[in-house]
């Protein structure tokens, strides 16, 4: 019998040993734990070890910048997972859609999850960029982060339109001409850039073998980049949080008294400090991420996986007949975030393809620097900042008005026609 | 209160809550994925198979439970139809339901599966594997669902080119229409030449028709003459004044002179005998009744003018180089009776006989005439010198039957907005179409519109691979040169008579091995002599009034060059030989289509006289195997044996109507 | 701070009531729509009601057997008053016999059954599956249109065997 | 007396309140792992094709005609020699059975594997060098159209002959 004990016990001491290599901290079950659990692993890591109990409500973060990681991460898998069945020439192309449709297994659960995922995240990142407008996030130490931020919103809209292309359907093709051909207005480099982004004047094989390595290399690399800057950039700067009522002067930092955590602890290695937190800590307004923060997000992940199947079950991605040059469907319409662009530019190539698209860009890029006083972070629509919610808000609804007309409002030869009617 | 660092009890409820849904909907994948609809169609033919199947064969049938799939990459389909249809090509099946039935009819053995797949014939989406959007009924975004059998024979004819298809009764009819329309004159349309176009040349139509009747003719051809092959342009008044102005103008080669002529000695009557004995009926139809090669002759007398006439009888081509009508050898007073009968005789009750007196032409209405000529391109089909360099008027078919259509082709009221619709209102009711039609109406009956219709949707865009298209053989131009030539070309043989192919179809007997069937001496006396051989045929050989010289340089022609050396041997023919004959030809029932002497049916060629019409040879070979000369015939394939059908060979040369024109 | 909420909130429920009637209202079926070119075929289909197979019998039997037999099959064509026996009515004659002793004339002849040699065999000139096809459409010709397609019933003669016809027998009708 | 009865109360309560807890935290934590191994199972199911686009096994490959007696002919996209002697039909794979190469026939002599130098006899048979088993033989058959049909999958003996 002792050979056995002893047999197991060494095996139990090995498997044990060979945990903790993985896990440096086992299941926590002290709050040090919970702390060194979060700080120690690589990808947990990226929460800091205390966060706000304000900014885990889910009524001022909606959750939404995390939703589109979610989205991203969902259309990543399965868009590496498609890329099997794929082939980016143009016959080819159409007729791996079909054998996706009809013929491989999941195949077309999994497409309709790629196609549903990329509409949602081009929403969700509008709506994330709104919130955090609202609510004040672009201010204070995080100017460059919404500028990241801007640039991932540009990155989302590339992406959609490369992937957009892929199917090589009537509604792709067409999408596609207009929507490079209003790229192709920007003066001096536009016709360079429609030239470059399509190899050649037209829609051809050329274009759709840039598009699908744009779609599939160049651009999700650039933007888990870019992911990776923002997550930094939100790990250092903390979650944008309300004023506490009285700010201590900055000085007092070095007197070992913490400041209001409007940042968090630094990297440097947890002191062993006493167990209970330092009495003079801030009421308790702060809580472990380890349960709360991880609870929340591995919740939001699982309403998003299944929202998403659910939708993907239930509605299929539309594929029309193969795209054909010679013959342009009535109306031929943008990708529906590229619709209120096609609507300007219905009204003055100009003024739609160039003026706006620009200026808009501009303008979100230098929001934090054109309205750097530090106040109302961290309120929903605070008053402080009432002119440039009511600035914003006005911008966002224009954007939305005009590209739900471009959607619903519009028919054949682009005539104004009442959606019930057609 | 500290916070409590344990999540609430709540969180745990959700997450437990959401990890059960999230699964639920997961296996609802796998569900979807599993139960698919093609999956339960192979359960049930497996139990069917189970039942009608005994055990070798079952050992023997290809295992269920994947997509089976028929790949073809020469036309870029694959047809994954059998993943369903899994009896199509098994006998066993033949009383099955749908969708395992067996095919029906022999389609399968000149069609095999593994060579065509389905879709190919039957339209529809052969990637799908379920039943809807195999599109076996229409459905969106897929342009091509699956086609009612007279639409399949559109997609026969996209490989099948031939003018006549077997077992295509629309697709056939669909190309003899387009042909007669003459719509490649404006058109391209693949498959059909020029040649077939039959239209006269105007340029000296101002000496031949009466303005009353161009104008009547100009309104409403099919008005004049319900077979037209002219269509209605829908001209307006003033058009239609401009082009006559234009069309009287055109006096480029005048008629042969009649001045010598006496007219007043014309005698209708003895010109009726003479149009008789020409056997004008062969071409022309009077009332009703004759051929259709040549213009309906019922009311000429009101339609051109007598010079005109003496002129043209004279000589055809001198006035038309393309027509297809023969120069008899009449002498002008046979002429002139001929045409006194036709301006006599044959007129419109209603119309003067003199015609309106023409006195002054304004240049500037001529001018009008000649640019409403170009407008409705009627150099299409009336070559006119001086427009040949014009292009063709209409767009070309070239992938007519890919032909996108919108919703928005048609005016508002409901039609399916389908191709076949499109193209079927095209031809009908232009007017029902968005787009106004510039194309003149043809009248078209419904069948023939629709055979058309058919017939168009067989052009598509996508070339087929040579080795997937059968088309009948380039027919290789025949233009016989010398003496022989001058007078084929005079007497025009080849309007009705072909020469490997080449030529009318109004005859049945070409010339390709003439000399091999018929004896010379019968030929010459024939050629200046016609006397009927099938007495129920209406169209017969016209009396050409030939001389005896010509009649033998063709006797001679036929005889040297139109030969077969395998009918050539001579062969021993004896009085036993013919006496066992004549019994077979009572057995066999001959005379129930043959005449001979004075009684007989009338199906078959009067063998009264096939002595002395007949070459031995001929009748032998003819008599084995009737098929291998004349595919199609009606003389039945006895399977004879040689010495019967030497047999009744040597009986059939001893009848001959002697000089005196006795019968036996 | 809750009343801006309110704000964003109605604005939110706005575009979202916006964005649902726009696509909630999709068409409604189109009135029945018309297809003239179905039409045609189906009249055709109809007037004629055969079959393909009868249909290919139908052409098969204008261009063989019309002349004799007459368009309807009466024995009314137009070489039939020459002949002696005359072509039988197909609405009589045919319902005396199966299907099978149709084909065998068609194939071997009248004369291999017995009858007048005046109906030559086709079996040589014409593929089996233009038999087939000549016998579905006599049997079409067998029923008069008023009739409904009757099934065929058991013959009550048996065929007469095709003993060899005796030649004074045809040359004296001759 | 009654904070030991509160007191034991608040313990009932925290032990159901633990269980509970632990109870629905297993159930969450089981589900979500049954879904992950369930989405591997479906990837791994998705990445098998259920259709190839390869040329089929069984294919017609001509009509007897084509290969006049006493020839061998290479037919490259069935990867196959057909021969046609005096005792009739039979066709031998050009497959190496070691590595996959095709082999060549030596006139006379048999075949020779350029990758790895197997060597093989005229009947297919193993002489020399790497590969493990000799050449295989394909089921011949004709087709309805009387084209010579090859079924690849259908192997037989090397006394195999297919007499049209």
């Amino acid at each position: 019998m002792s050979v056995l004990t002893a047999v197991g016990e060494r095996g139990l001491a090995t498997w044990r040993a060979v945990r903790r290599s993985i896990f440096r901290v086992g299941w926590p079950r002290t709050d040090k734990d919970r702390a060194a659990a979060m700080i120690s692993s690589v990808v947990l890591h990226v929460h800091p070890a205390k966060v706000q109990r304000h900014s885990l409500r889910a009524s001022y973060t909606l959750g939404l910048g995390l939703i589109s990681f979610y989205l991203f991460g969902v259309l990543i898998v399965t868009g590496v997972v498609l890329m099997l069945y794929y082939t980016p020439h143009p016959p080819d192309a159409y007729r791996s859609m079909k054998d996706l449709q009809f013929v491989v297994t999941f195949g077309l659960v999994l497409r309709n999850m790629h196609r549903w995922a990329a509409h949602a995240m081009v929403f969700v990142v509008f709506l994330h960029m709104c919130r955090v407008f609202f609510t004040g996030g672009y201010k204070g130490p995080r100017q460059f982060n919404w500028v990241v931020g801007v640039g991932l919103l540009l990155l989302t809209l590339g992406l959609s339109f490369t992937g957009y292309l892929l199917p090589w359907d009537q509604l792709a093709f067409w999408a596609i001409t207009v929507g490079s051909n209003i790229a192709g207005y920007a003066p001096w480099l536009g016709a360079e850039v429609k030239y470059l982004l399509l190899g050649g004047n037209v829609i051809g094989a050329g274009a759709l073998l840039r598009f699908y390595v744009l779609h599939c290399i160049i651009l999700p690399l650039l933007a888990i980049m870019l992911v990776a800057v923002h997550f930094y950039r939100v790990r250092k700067d903390g979650l944008s949080a309300p004023p506490l009522p009285e700010p201590p002067p900055v000085e007092e930092m070095v007197a070992g008294r913490f400041p209001p955590s409007t940042r968090s602890y630094g990297l440097m290695a947890l002191t062993d400090r006493p167990a209970q937190p330092v009495v003079e800590a801030e009421p308790d307004d702060e809580v472990l991420a380890w349960p709360h923060l991880l609870y929340r997000e591995l919740l939001l992940l699982l309403v998003v996986l299944v929202v998403l199947h659910a939708v993907a079950l239930l509605f299929n991605a539309p594929l029309e007949e193969i795209a054909d040059p010679t013959r342009t469907p009535n109306p031929a319409k943008a990708p529906w975030y590229f619709l209120g662009l096609q609507e300007l530019v219905s009204y003055s190539a100009f003024v739609g393809g160039v003026l706006v698209p620009t200026l808009m860009v501009l303008v979100l890029v230098l929001i934090p620097y054109l309205d750097p006083a530090p106040r109302g972070v961290g309120v929903w629509f605070a008053p402080e900042r009432s002119w440039a919610n009511r600035v914003f808000a006005a911008l966002a609804s224009v954007t939305i008005l005009v590209t739900l007309v471009g959607m619903f409002f519009r028919g054949p030869n682009w005539a104004w026609v009442w959606p019930w009617t057609q | 209160m500290r916070t409590p660092q344990r999540a609430a009890v709540g969180f745990h409820l959700a997450f437990a809550v959401l990890g059960v849904v999230f699964l639920a909907i997961f296996s609802w994948v796998f569900l979807k994925e599993y139960l698919t609809e093609w999956r339960t169609t192979q359960a049930q033919f497996d139990q069917l198979q189970r039942r009608v199947k005994d055990p070798h064969a079952l050992s023997l049938a290809a295992p269920l439970g994947d997509i089976r799939q028929v790949w073809l990459p020469d036309v870029d389909r694959v047809d994954r139809c059998t993943t369903c249809h899994l009896g199509i090509d098994d006998p066993a099946f033949a009383t099955a339901m749908e969708p395992y039935t067996t095919h029906p009819g022999t389609w399968l053995q000149t069609h095999a599966p593994d060579r065509f797949g389905c879709t190919i014939c039957h339209g529809g989406q052969g990637e799908a594997t379920d039943f809807r959007n195999a599109a076996h009924r229409p459905i969106p975004n897929w342009s091509d669902p699956m086609r009612p059998p007279e639409l399949m024979e559109a997609n026969c004819g996209t490989c099948h080119r031939e003018r006549r298809p077997s077992q295509t009764f629309w697709l056939e009819r669909g190309r003899e229409v387009i042909a007669n329309a003459g719509c490649i004159a404006c058109h391209d349309v693949p498959g059909f030449a020029l040649d077939d176009l039959r239209a006269p040349r105007l340029e000296s139509v101002g000496y031949k028709v009466r303005p009353d009747w161009l104008r009547k003719w100009l309104a409403d051809p099919k008005g004049y003459l319900l077979q037209a092959r002219m269509p209605n342009f829908r001209l307006e008044a003033a058009e239609i004044e401009g082009l006559t102005a234009f069309l009287l103008a055109q006096r480029e080669t005048a008629p042969l002179d009649s001045a010598g002529i006496d007219w007043s000695k014309a005698d209708p009557d003895r010109g009726r005998t003479v149009f008789g004995e020409a056997r004008c009926v062969t071409c022309h139809t009077i009332e009703g009744r004759g051929g259709t090669m040549g213009p309906e002759l019922t009311t000429v007398g009101s339609k051109v003018g007598r010079d005109w006439l003496f002129g043209f009888i004279k000589d055809p081509a001198h006035d038309q180089p393309g027509t297809l009508m023969l120069r008899y050898r009449f002498t002008d007073e046979q002429i002139r009776d001929v045409v006194a009968y036709l301006t006599e005789e044959l007129v419109d009750v209603e119309t003067p006989k003199t015609p309106p007196e023409v006195r002054y032409v304004d240049p500037k209405l001529v001018e009008s005439g000649r640019q409403t000529f170009v407008r409705h391109g009627c150099y299409s089909c009336h070559r006119f010198t001086g427009m040949m360099a014009l292009g063709k008027i209409g767009p070309s078919l070239v992938g007519i039957g890919d032909r996108a259509i919108e919703p928005t082709d048609f005016k508002i009221e409901a039609v399916v907005p389908t191709r076949s619709n499109w193209l079927f209102l095209k031809l009908r009711e232009p007017d029902r179409l968005a787009d106004e039609s510039r194309m003149p109406t043809y009248g078209f009956s419904e069948t023939d519109a629709a055979a058309a219709v058919v017939a168009l949707l067989s052009i598509r865009r996508a070339d087929l691979p040579a080795s997937r298209v059968t088309d009948q053989p380039r027919l290789a131009r025949y233009e016989p040169q010398g003496a022989f030539g001058a007078l084929v070309a005079r007497y025009r043989c080849l309007s009705c008579h072909q020469v490997r192919g080449w030529g009318g179809e109004l005859s049945t007997v070409p010339f390709d091995r003439i000399g091999s069937q018929l004896q010379h001496s019968y030929l010459v006396s024939y050629l200046q002599l016609p006397s009927a051989v099938r007495v129920s045929l209406e169209e017969r050989m016209p009396q050409f009034h030939m001389t005896r010289e010509e009649a033998e340089t063709l006797a001679d022609y036929f005889a040297d060059v139109f030969v077969d050396d395998s009918l050539g041997g001579d062969i021993q023919l004896d009085a036993e030989a013919a006496r066992r004959g004549e019994q077979l030809f009572q057995t066999l029932g001959c005379r129930g289509c043959h005449i001979v002497g004075r009684t007989g049916g009338y199906v078959g060629p009067d063998l009264s006289d096939s002595g002395r019409r007949l070459k031995p040879g001929w009748i032998e070979a003819w008599l084995s195997e009737p098929g291998k000369w004349k595919p199609g015939t009606l003389q039945p394939n006895y399977g004879l044996k040689p010495e019967e059908a030497r047999a009744l060979t040597a009986y059939l040369m001893t009848l001959s109507t002697d000089r005196s024109g006795r019968k036996p | 701070m809750t009343r801006r909420l309110g704000y964003a909130g109605a604005i939110g429920l706005g575009f979202a009531a916006l964005v649902a009637t726009a696509t909630g209202c999709r068409p409604g079926t189109v009135a029945s729509q018309a297809d003239p070119l179905m039409q045609v075929f189906d009249k055709q289909a109809r007037e004629e009601g055969l079959s393909r197979l009868e249909t290919d019998g139908k052409r098969l039997f204008a261009h063989y057997c019309v002349t004799c037999h007459g368009e309807t099959g009466e024995g009314d064509g137009q070489n039939a008053f020459n002949l002696d026996p005359k072509p039988p009515d197909f609405r009589v004659s045919l319902k005396l016999h199966q299907p099978a002793y149709w084909r065998q004339i068609i194939e071997a002849g009248s004369l291999a059954v017995g009858r007048s040699p005046l109906c030559p065999p086709w079996g040589r000139a014409l593929a089996s599956g233009d038999v087939d096809a000549l016998v579905a459409y006599v049997g079409v010709l067998s029923r008069p249109a008023s009739e409904k397609p009757a099934s065929v019933e058991p013959a009550s003669t048996t065929p007469a065997s095709p003993a060899a016809p005796t030649v004074s027998a045809t040359s004296a009708r001759m | 007396m009654n904070d030991s009865r509160a007191g034991r109360g608040q313990d009932r309560n925290r032990d159901v309140d633990e269980t509970r807890r632990r109870l629905l935290f297993s159930t969450g934590v089981t589900t979500v792992v049954l879904g992950a191994v369930g989405f591997l199972g479906a990837t791994a199911r998705f990445l098998s094709p259920n259709v190839l686009y390869e040329p089929p096994s069984r294919a017609p490959i001509g009509s007897p005609d084509e290969f006049p007696p006493g020839t061998v002919t290479f037919l490259p996209d069935h990867r196959l020699f057909l021969f046609n002697n005096p005792a009739g039909f039979y066709a031998i794979s050009s497959v190496c059975t070691h590595l996959g190469c095709n082999v060549r026939h030596l006139a006379g002599e048999g075949f020779a594997c350029p990758c790895h130098g197997s060597l093989f006899d005229a009947n297919g048979q193993v002489i020399h060098g790497p590969a493990p088993q000799p050449l295989s033989w394909f089921a011949l058959s004709l087709s309805p159209r009387g084209e010579l049909v090859v079924d690849t999958r259908q192997i037989v003996q090397p006394e195999y002959r297919f007499r049209v």
